[in-house]
C-alpha cells in the first residue's frame, strides 16, 4: 500500500467520523467543528488523488493541490459564517 | 511507512476524541491538534503549499475562531439543547456513516492505475507564466477564475457576518470587547510576535511565485498578527462604517477583475496575461489580494459588531 | 460574442464587490444601473443561442480544458439567464421601498446587506448556469449559500436566525458532500470539465459513488423531500423580496447542477433505477407538499410549502429522460417540460411571494382566515396571486400548463403513466390551496386596510408583471421552447 | 546522514505522539494546553529534520508558519480555558 492510499483511507474514515458528529451532536458549535473534521477528510481524499497523480517532476498533481487550497479558504469562510450565526443566536437568547 | 501509520492513527484518534468530547473547550483543543497533524499529513503527501495553508488557516485561524466562540458562549445563556437522537437512531446513523466510510475506502482502493493527472500539461505550460511554483501557476493562471471568485466569496462572507449585527450596533466596532492585558504571556507575544510575523508573511508571499507559499498563507499569517494585539486588548478594530476598511477588503477583488477584463480587451480572453507580462501582473494581484484577504480573514475571526461596544 | 457569458457572470460579481465600499445608497444605485445591462446581456445570449442553434463556448485566459476552465452557455443556460435577470430586476425594484436609502439618511444594516447579497445571488446563479467545470460550480454553490443565508434572517428575529442556522447546516453538508464527489471524479477521470467528462466517465464504482454523494448533497440544497425541512421556515420568515428570490431562483441553482451531472457528465451512462427513485421522491413531494400547503394557516408558509411541492415536478423529468434513450422525441418533451416548469415556477412563485408580502404588509399579519376585504382593498394583489396560482395549477393557457402538459405526454409516451396521475393529482391539490386564499380574500369585511400609495402601486406592478409572464409563457408557440434543447449533451445531433 | 535525521524525526514524532495521551485525557485543561504546545513544538522539530533529510527547504517555511500559528493558538487556548477562578467570577 502506498502512503497516498493510506491517507486516502484515513480521509474516508474521517468523513465517516465528521458526518456522524454533524448528525448526532446537538450543540451547534460542535456541529460546526464536526463539519470541519468532515471537510478535513474530504480534502485528504482529494490529497490522496493529487499524490497519486505525481509526475512530470512534481511530487503531486498541482491542479487538485490548488483546488484543495481554494477549498480550505472557502471552508474557513463558511466556518466563520456559521460561528457568527451561532453567537448571534446565543445573544438573542440572552436578551429574552 | 511506520511514520505514516503512526500519523494516521494519531489523526483518527484525535478526530474521534474531538467529535465525542463532552466539553466544547476540549473538543476545540483536540481540533487544533488535529490541524497540526493534518499539516504533517500534507507534507507526507508532497503538498507543501497545502500544508502551509492548513497550518495557517486549518489549525491556526479556525482554531482561534472556535476558541473565541467557546469563550463568548461560556458567558452567555446557552440555547435550549436540541433533542439528541435516541439510541436506536444513533445506531442507525452510525451504521450509515460507517457504510459511507467503508464505501469511500473501497473506492479509494479502486481508483484507476496509473492515475489520471494534469501534472504533465501543467509542467508543459508553466514556462508561459514565468512562475516556478506549479500550484501558484494553477491558482493564478490556469484556474485563475476560481481564485478570483474565491476572493469574492471571502468578501461576501464578511458582508454576511456584518449583516448579523444586532439592532442598534450598526456601524460600530466589530467583535466583542477584549479585556486589556498589560502583562503576561499574551501581552508579551502580542508585542513581540507581529514584527516577526510580518517579515515571515512577506517572505512567504515573495517566495510563492517559485516555491511553496503565496497569498493565502501570507494573508493568514498577517491576519493572525493583527488578531494577537486585538486579543490582548491593545488595539481596537476600526468601526465597520469606516470607508477605508471597506475599500481595503474590496480593493483586491476589484483589481483582480480589472486586470482580468483588461486581458479580455487586450488579449481577447478574460484573465489572459499579455506575453512577458504574466509574472509582474500576477505579483501585483497577489500583493493587493494579500492585503485584502488578510484584513477580511481577521474580520471574519473578530466577528459581528456588538451593541455593548458601541461608542 | 464568446465573451458574453463571462460578462454575464463578472458584471454582478464586480458590482457586488464594489457595492461594499460604496455603502447602502451607492450600492442601491449601482444595482439599479447594472440591472438593465445584465438583462440585455442575457437576452442577447439567448438570441445568439437560438439563432446559431449552438452553445456559446469560452475559454478563460485562453486555457482550454482540462487544464483551464470553460464557460458554456447552452439553451438551458440561456433560458434560465433571462429568467434570472427578469426576476432579479423585478425584485430589486420591488425592494427599493424596503431597502432603499434616502439621500442623506444614515446607512441601515438591512439596506447595506441587501444589495450586495442580491448581486452575489445573481452572480452565483449565472455562474452555476454557464460554468462547465465541477469545481468552479462548487465555488458557485458556496457563493449562492453565503448570499442566501443572511437574506433568510435579514430581519434579525430569533425565529429567522434559527431558520438561517438550520438552512446553513443543510447547505454546508450539501456542499461538502458535493466536493467529495468532485474529488472522486477527478481521481477517476483526471478532469472536471463536464464536456470532457461525458466522454471519459464509465459506470465504475468511484464514479457511481461520486454521483451518489453529489446527488444527495444537491438534493439537500434543492430541498427535495425528505430533505426539505429547512425550506418552509427559511423562505417564510424572510422579507418578501428575499423570499421571492429564494423560492424562485436559489433552489433552482442546485437543481440545474443536478441536471448537468445526470444528463451532462453521466449522459453516456444512464441510471434508470436511480432516476425512478428521484422521481418517486418528487411525486411524494408533490403530494405531501400540496397537502401541507392545503392545511397551512399562514399565507407565507402556504406559499413556501407550495415550493416544496412544485420542486417535486422538476424531478419527474429524470426517469422520462433516462428510460427511453432511443426515442429522442419523448426525451426532448421531458427535457423541455422540466425546464419550462423551472422557468414558469420561478416567475409564478416570485409573483406569489411578492403578492403575499404586499398583503402581509398591509394587513399587518398573514393569517389566511383573516384576509377578508382584500379583494376590494387590493384587487391587483389578489389578481396577481390568482394568475400565479393558475400557472402553478397548470390551467391552460399558462407556462405551468405547457410544462405539465409536456411532462404528462412524455410520461404517457414513455409508458410510465403513474407519473401522469401524480401530475393531475398535484394540479387538483394546488387548485385547492390557491382557492382557499382567493376565497378568503374575496370575502367582504375584515379590518380596515390602509389606502394605496404610489409605492404600493409600483410594488403591485412588479408582482403582477411576473405573474403575467408566467401565464404568457403558455401563449408561446411550442417551437419557441426549442431554445432549451440547444446544446443538450445527450440529445445533441 | 539523511537516514540518521529521518530516524531522529521519527523519534521526535513518537515522543509527541505519546504526549497526545495528555491532550486526550487531560485531566486538567492546563495539561491539554501544554500537550498541544508540545505537539506544535514537536511538529516543528519533525518538519525541520525531515526538511533537512530530504533536501526540501520549503519545509522550513512550513515550520516557520507552524511556529507562529501554534504560539497564536496556544495563547488563545490559555485565555479561553475554563479554570476554577472563572467559575466564581466571570472574566471582565
Amino acid at each position: 500500500m502506498t502512503s497516498a492510499t493510506l491517507f486516502g483511507l484515513a480521509g474516508a474514515a474521517l468523513v465517516g467520523i465528521g458526518l456522524f458528529g454533524m448528525l448526532v451532536r446537538t450543540d451547534p458549535l460542535l456541529r460546526i467543528l464536526c463539519f470541519n473534521l468532515l471537510g478535513g477528510g474530504v480534502f485528504l481524499v482529494f490529497g490522496a488523488v493529487a499524490r497519486r497523480g505525481a509526475g512530470a517532476g512534481f511530487g503531486g498533481d498541482p491542479v487538485p493541490q490548488a483546488i484543495i487550497l481554494t477549498g480550505l479558504v472557502v471552508a474557513f469562510a463558511a466556518t466563520a459564517l456559521a460561528v457568527a450565526l451561532v453567537l448571534r443566536l446565543a445573544s438573542a437568547e440572552d436578551k429574552r | 511507512m511506520i511514520a505514516d501509520l503512526l500519523l494516521v492513527a494519531a489523526m483518527l484518534i484525535v478526530a474521534l476524541a474531538s467529535m465525542l468530547a463532552r466539553q466544547a473547550f476540549t473538543a476545540v483543543a483536540l481540533f487544533i491538534a488535529y490541524g497540526l497533524l493534518l499539516t504533517l499529513a500534507w507534507v507526507r503527501l508532497a503538498a507543501v503549499d497545502v500544508a502551509m495553508t492548513e497550518a495557517a488557516i486549518g489549525a491556526g485561524l479556525s482554531g482561534v475562531l472556535l476558541l473565541g466562540a467557546v469563550r463568548r458562549l461560556a458567558t452567555q445563556a446557552s440555547p435550549p439543547p436540541e433533542q439528541p437522537p435516541g439510541p436506536a437512531m444513533t445506531l442507525l446513523i452510525a451504521l450509515g456513516c460507517a457504510a459511507l466510510a467503508a464505501a469511500l475506502g473501497a473506492v479509494v482502493l479502486l481508483l484507476p492505475n496509473p492515475a489520471p493527472s494534469l501534472a504533465a500539461p501543467v509542467a508543459a505550460n508553466l514556462p508561459a507564466t514565468d512562475l516556478g511554483n506549479p500550484v501558484t501557476g494553477v491558482l493564478m493562471s490556469f484556474r485563475a477564475l476560481d481564485t478570483l471568485l474565491e476572493s469574492a466569496v471571502v468578501l461576501l462572507a464578511v458582508v454576511c457576518v456584518w449583516a448579523l449585527t444586532p439592532e442598534g450596533g450598526w456601524g460600530g466596532v466589530p467583535g466583542a470587547a477584549q479585556p486589556v492585558q498589560r502583562d503576561g504571556p499574551l501581552a508579551l507575544l502580542a508585542r513581540a510576535l507581529p514584527p516577526l510575523g510580518i517579515v515571515i508573511a512577506m517572505h512567504i508571499l515573495w517566495v510563492g511565485a517559485d516555491a511553496p507559499g503565496g497569498k493565502f498563507q501570507a494573508a493568514a499569517i498577517l491576519a493572525a498578527m493583527w488578531l494577537l494585539p486585538w486579543m490582548a486588548g491593545l488595539v481596537t478594530p476600526p468601526p465597520i462604517a469606516a470607508r477605508w476598511l471597506r475599500w481595503t477588503i474590496a480593493i483586491g477583488p476589484v483589481v483582480f477583475i480589472a486586470i482580468g477584463l483588461a486581458g479580455a480587451v487586450i488579449e481577447g480572453a478574460f484573465l489572459a496575461y499579455p506575453p512577458g507580462w504574466a509574472k509582474p501582473l500576477i505579483l501585483i494581484i497577489e500583493f493587493i489580494l494579500t492585503a485584502s484577504i488578510a484584513v477580511a480573514l481577521a474580520l471574519l475571526v473578530i466577528g459581528t459588531p456588538d451593541t455593548a461596544q458601541r461608542r | 460574442m464568446g465573451m458574453l457569458p463571462m460578462l454575464a457572470v463578472m458584471l454582478p460579481v464586480l458590482a457586488m464587490v464594489a457595492a461594499v465600499p460604496l455603502g447602502a445608497r451607492g450600492a442601491e444605485r449601482l444595482t439599479l444601473a447594472v440591472l438593465p445591462i445584465g438583462l440585455a446581456l442575457s437576452i442577447v445570449i439567448a438570441v445568439i443561442v437560438q439563432l446559431t442553434q449552438a452553445p456559446i463556448l469560452y475559454h478563460l485566459g485562453h486555457w482550454a480544458p482540462p487544464l483551464g476552465i470553460a464557460f458554456r452557455a447552452d439553451g438551458l443556460s440561456a433560458a434560465m439567464l433571462v429568467t434570472t435577470a427578469i426576476v432579479v430586476a423585478a425584485v430589486a425594484i420591488f425592494a427599493r421601498a424596503d431597502f432603499g436609502t434616502a439621500s442623506g439618511a444614515p446607512e441601515r444594516r438591512q439596506a447595506f446587506a441587501f444589495w450586495p447579497l442580491l448581486l452575489a445571488l445573481w452572480a452565483a446563479i449565472n455562474l452555476l448556469l454557464v460554468a462547465n467545470d465541477l469545481f468552479t460550480l462548487y465555488v458557485g454553490l458556496e457563493l449562492l449559500t453565503f448570499a442566501a443565508m443572511p437574506l433568510v434572517c435579514l430581519d434579525g428575529s430569533r425565529a429567522t436566525l434559527e431558520a438561517a442556522l438550520r438552512y446553513l447546516m443543510f447547505a454546508l453538508l450539501g456542499s461538502v458532500l458535493y466536493l467529495l464527489g468532485v474529488a472522486l471524479i477527478y481521481g477517476a477521470a483526471g478532469t472536471l470539465d463536464i464536456v470532457l467528462l461525458r466522454e471519459r466517465v464509465t459506470a465504475d464504482p468511484p464514479v457511481i459513488l461520486a454521483i451518489a454523494v453529489m446527488t444527495a448533497g444537491l438534493l439537500a440544497k434543492t430541498a427535495l423531500l425528505p430533505l426539505h425541512l429547512w425550506l418552509p421556515p427559511a423562505h417564510a420568515g424572510a422579507p418578501a423580496a428575499a423570499s421571492a428570490i429564494l423560492s424562485a431562483l436559489v433552489v433552482k441553482g442546485s437543481f440545474i447542477l443536478l441536471l448537468r451531472l445526470w444528463f451532462g457528465v453521466m449522459a453516456a451512462v444512464p441510471l434508470p433505477d436511480a432516476a425512478q427513485i428521484l422521481a418517486g421522491l418528487g411525486a411524494t413531494a408533490i403530494l405531501l407538499g400540496s397537502v401541507a400547503a392545503l392545511r397551512e394557516t399562514r399565507l407565507k408558509l402556504l406559499v413556501a410549502y407550495s415550493t416544496v411541492a412544485q420542486i417535486g415536478y422538476l424531478f419527474l423529468m429524470f426517469p422520462l429522460l433516462a428510460a427511453v434513450p432511443g426515442v429522442s422525441d419523448i426525451a426532448a418533451k421531458a427535457w423541455t417540460g422540466g425546464v419550462v416548469q423551472a422557468v414558469s415556477h420561478a416567475f409564478a412563485k416570485a409573483a406569489m411571494f411578492l403578492a403575499a408580502g404586499i398583503m402581509a404588509a398591509r394587513f399587518g399579519h398573514d393569517r389566511i382566515a383573516e384576509l377578508g376585504g382584500a379583494g376590494r382593498a387590493m384587487p391587483v394583489t389578489l389578481l396577481t396571486f390568482a394568475l400565479a396560482g393558475l400557472s402553478l395549477m397548470g390551467v391552460p393557457p399558462s407556462g405551468g400548463f405547457a410544462a405539465k402538459w409536456l411532462l404528462l405526454s412524455a410520461a404517457i409516451g414513455a409508458g410510465q403513466w403513474w407519473w401522469a396521475l401524480v401530475i393531475l393529482g398535484g394540479g387538483l391539490l394546488t387548485g385547492g390551496y390557491v382557492y382557499r386564499v382567493l376565497a378568503s380574500g374575496l370575502r367582504s369585511g375584515g379590518a380596515a386596510v390602509p389606502m394605496s400609495t404610489p409605492v404600493t402601486w409600483r410594488r403591485d406592478g412588479m408582482a403582477l408583471g411576473l405573474a403575467v409572464i408566467s401565464v404568457a409563457l403558455g401563449f408561446l408557440p411550442l417551437a419557441a421552447f426549442g431554445l432549451v434543447q440547444v446544446g443538450q449533451l445527450d440529445l445533441a445531433p | 546522514m539523511p537516514e540518521f535525521l529521518l530516524a531522529a524525526a521519527l523519534l521526535v514524532f513518537l515522543t509527541v505522539a505519546v504526549g497526545l495521551v495528555r491532550v486526550l485525557r487531560g485531566p486538567s485543561e492546563a495539561d491539554r494546553i501544554m500537550a498541544a504546545q508540545l505537539l506544535g513544538t514537536g511538529g516543528i522539530a519533525t518538519l525541520l529534520l525531515v526538511g533537512q533529510a530530504t533536501a526540501m527547504p520549503a519545509l522550513t517555511d512550513v515550520a516557520l508558519i507552524l511556529a507562529l500559528l501554534a504560539a497564536f493558538a496556544s495563547v488563545a487556548m490559555a485565555r479561553t480555558a475554563p479554570s476554577r477562578e472563572d467559575e466564581q467570577e466571570p472574566p471582565a
